[in-house]
């Protein structure tokens, strides 16, 4: 597990103390690159250091998966993608699939939004059309085919078989949202798997730009981008919280750094270089 | 001047084309080339005072017509509602199955690309899937991919509205036989021939002793893309727009 | 069925333009009294006269349905529940369901929105819990119970049936909004099973309090409420178009108005008097 | 003055009792008892500085917590976020089957109700149902209900997380024994007998020879009922907190 010392006081306590409530082996749902990713939160849980996590990218993953699983914190990850973008591969996670340091569960994007659509709905599965035929689905044993018992055509036909996912429960979700209240409500836009996420986990642990004074449902035209408290464990404020990823609406991704990023993770000490210089850097 | 059509010029209008008919094209926000492909029907369609042409741009904040979440594209093209989309891969096979995810064995590839995304449900359910893959290499269209991302083909009875339309390579233009199922050589691009096309293709396929050369662009086509087309794909995607306004300038300087 | 002649030419043309969608025989989905009722396209339908009409309310239903019913337009409906709220029980219906002149489909909330998510989705069904030794269930005979595939308990705790309800397509929705703009995003706030009506229907007809000139999506604030023009096949401005329903956010339900109803409706007589009366004086 | 607690003000505070413990609790807008008892525990709660009670009134424009349509409730209850919710029904029977949608045959039923609604799902996934009904009369404890909404009991197997908890009366407050199954007679309103409740109740239930008589609120609760919570209750349903304003001036009259 990387070792990452002299800076860990430097992290903000609030965030320190949301990232307390991840204890190994739990299972933590993440949201796509371009959706409200909290990589404010990625140094505080590299310090908790809680690992075998098993990790759901909602639907794809990018940096903060490719850094919590560099940092040796990761036991499997369940994704439709997995890359930096436009600054390509994503190194420590390539790495970690080509040494069978951790598992990949590959799924298709679609597929992960029906299991946590089944937790949402408290289903024990949901049906999805397609990937009959792949390989995406030979390599899911946990996914079932059954024969669609509302089957239109004669039974000349024959079946008419239909894979059914189960329901994604998490114990935690993290991300990053522009704004909640004081209540705790949060405002995610059309961002809408953000509430997926929340709906299926038990905790959900959100950082955002800034806190509004007054309740974001108090009139109907923000209420309908909220994420009501209710699905919400804990709050905290982290300014350009998902940065070098843009937030929508506010700030756009950093590229350089990415590719910065990109360049440095190819190995397992550059990786660890850029990592100590980051939190440093964070830390001024 | 007709020499001075760049190969990317090409490739757009023959884009442009495999769209005809469609209503709502679905682009990822990393494909330019699509998204200006499906920019010039759209252009294409107003001018004629056709129906209007709808371009969903996944990813893009600006263009982005959706409001569920991530899992709107899906559903919308469930519901049939999204008329074409464009997929590549690490690996093509004469089959049309495609490979997002990595070459060698899995799960522990020797080249590990990002993944599956949504191609083993959007492959099913999209009437007109264009493949497209400039790189026309061995190495990229294969005998037999490592794994399928998604399959080309399905048996009779498996649920499937959507699939192949064409593949389109910096080579080349196939169209797929669903029937068959196969690959048809279409047409050469300029400055590329049919025994280049056979010593870079892993699979074997169907063509004419003497295919012909891919379409250009008319002067009346190649000035809607190289003017308001251009200038709305400057706003999604600045790069690959300046790019392509200095590949104009050098063709035109060398012809 | 009612004739009510004299007044047809006095409707909005542009709702009788919307009206004239809907041919006899056709599925249509209608909203909860609270979410927005277009109310203002009920008579232009009855005006239209296309009848063997199969309701579906989403998912309850209250005053439109009683006056179509009333109109001798409808041949079936699927509803969780149907009644005026506090002014009481619906007449039409309640009568019709006595005389046996419509085929009721009883269903339960839920249900009907899993029926439309499987619609959504492109899904031949979507499982529901609950249900199992209901009367509601034994009179369903389109919907099916099956084995979860996923069951978890050994084999002695014997199998775990659950139910799945089949997909919920329709014809024609019909509601009403605060607002639209030019393009025909709608603004539908946090009401989402209107969304949910139009992603499951092949048109979506929507009356609207006003039509906005800035585009409803070239904010994230107001985006995040917005059904988009892609759903929406029609727009047409009707002021009040709620009413006697209230619009969330806008205006309160006419509770006086809907007692004055149901007292009237009580006899066919009283029905189409009251449809006559009302009529003229919106016309007026 | 003790005698000056009117019937609803009984009502409300054994319906705070029943919710003791419960962290989330659904009303529906037009349940103004229910909502009132949930109410009152939120205050009690706040006053002991436990923790807080959520309550979520549906149909409400104020009081919506939800941003995912009327879906949201049923989901919400499936994800097991809800705690308590309440029922009534046209018939109630002995196994504490609920029947929403009508009396006689069905479907043409001589006497029609509104509909099942959500029951058929919360009864399932509620952990604790509170039966509600004022009226008690043998027309509405029957001893089987002509239609089962919802099913009081499930045989084992049934996926099933929630179901009755008590019935609560005009006349008195039963307890529901799932195992069973069956209703408890728990205690007798004031002003009501045992004898006036079996002549009443349709179905047969377990009962002590001499039940205890219903608890009335303390005089602490009771101040706490009269202020904050009636001034919250005024906010949602203002005819009732009126009519019970009216209620409590007479009672104290008459006392």
């Amino acid at each position: 597990m990387l070792r990452m010392t002299g800076w860990e006081e430097k992290l903000d306590p609030n965030l320190r103390r949301m990232a307390e409530r991840v204890v190994p082996g739990m299972r933590i749902a993440l949201p796509v690159d371009y959706a409200g990713v909290s990589m404010a939160m990625t140094r505080p849980l590299i310090e908790r250091g809680a690992g075998d996590l098993d990790l759901v990218c909602v639907p794809t993953g990018g940096l903060q998966v490719d850094m919590l699983i560099g940092a040796g914190l990761v036991r499997s990850v369940e994704t439709s993608g997995l890359s930096l973008g436009e600054a390509g591969g994503a190194p420590r996670f390539n790495q970690a699939v080509k040494d069978g340091a951790i598992v990949i569960r590959d799924a298709t994007c679609p597929a992960i939004h029906a299991g946590l659509m089944a937790a949402q709905k408290g289903n024990p599965f949901t049906p999805i059309r397609g990937l009959i035929g792949s390989d995406v689905l030979a390599n899911r044993p946990d996914w079932k085919v059954i024969d669609n018992p509302f089957a239109a055509g004669s039974p000349a036909d024959g079946p008419d078989p239909i894979v059914l996912i189960p329901a994604i429960h998490v114990d935690v979700a993290i991300f990053h949202a522009p704004m909640a209240d004081r209540a705790g409500n949060v405002w995610i836009g059309r961002r809408r798997e953000l509430a997926a996420m929340a709906y299926a986990a038990r905790t959900t642990l959100v950082t955002v730009e800034r806190i509004v004074e007054e309740s974001l449902l108090a009139d109907e035209i923000t209420a309908a981008g909220v994420l009501p408290a209710l699905y919400v464990s804990e709050v905290a404020v982290a300014e350009r919280g998902a940065w070098p990823y843009g937030l929508w609406g506010e700030y756009g991704a950093d590229t350089a750094e990415l590719q910065r990023y990109a360049k440095a993770a190819r190995s397992a000490e550059g990786f660890a270089d850029y990592m100590r210089a980051g939190a440093l850097e964070a830390a001024q | 001047m007709i020499a001075s059509v760049t190969p990317r010029e090409i490739l757009i209008a023959t884009i442009a084309r495999l769209l005809d008919g469609v209503h709502h094209v679905a682009v990822g926000a990393s494909s330019p080339i699509p998204a200006a492909g499906a920019m010039l029907l759209r252009a294409l369609k107003a001018r004629a005072g056709a129906e209007p042409v709808r371009i969903s741009i996944l990813g893009s904040v600006e263009h982005n017509f959706f409001t569920n979440g991530s899992t709107e594209l899906f559903d919308c093209a469930g519901q049939g509602r999204i008329d074409a989309f464009f997929l590549g891969g690490g690996q093509i096979d004469g089959q049309a199955n495609i490979n997002l995810v990595g070459a060698g064995d899995y799960p522990r590839s020797s080249v590990r690309w990002p993944g599956s995304f949504g191609s083993a449900y959007l492959y099913f359910v999209v009437p007109r899937v264009i493949l497209f893959r400039e790189e026309h290499t061995p190495r990229v269209f294969v005998e037999k991919v490592d794994f399928i991302s998604a399959p080309g083909v399905s048996r009779p009875g498996i649920h499937r509205t959507g699939g192949p339309y064409a593949l389109l390579t910096g080579k080349g233009l196939f169209a797929f036989d669903r029937a068959r199922p196969g690959f048809r050589l279409e047409s050469v691009h300029p400055g590329h021939s049919l025994g280049e096309i056979v010593e870079a293709t892993g699979f074997a396929f169907a063509h004419d002793a003497a295919p012909p050369t891919t379409a250009l662009p008319d002067p009346a086509i190649l000035a809607l893309l190289r003017g308001p087309v251009l200038d709305d794909l400057q706003e999604t995607y600045p790069d690959f727009a300046a790019q392509m306004r200095r590949e104009i300038a050098a063709a035109a300087d060398a012809a």
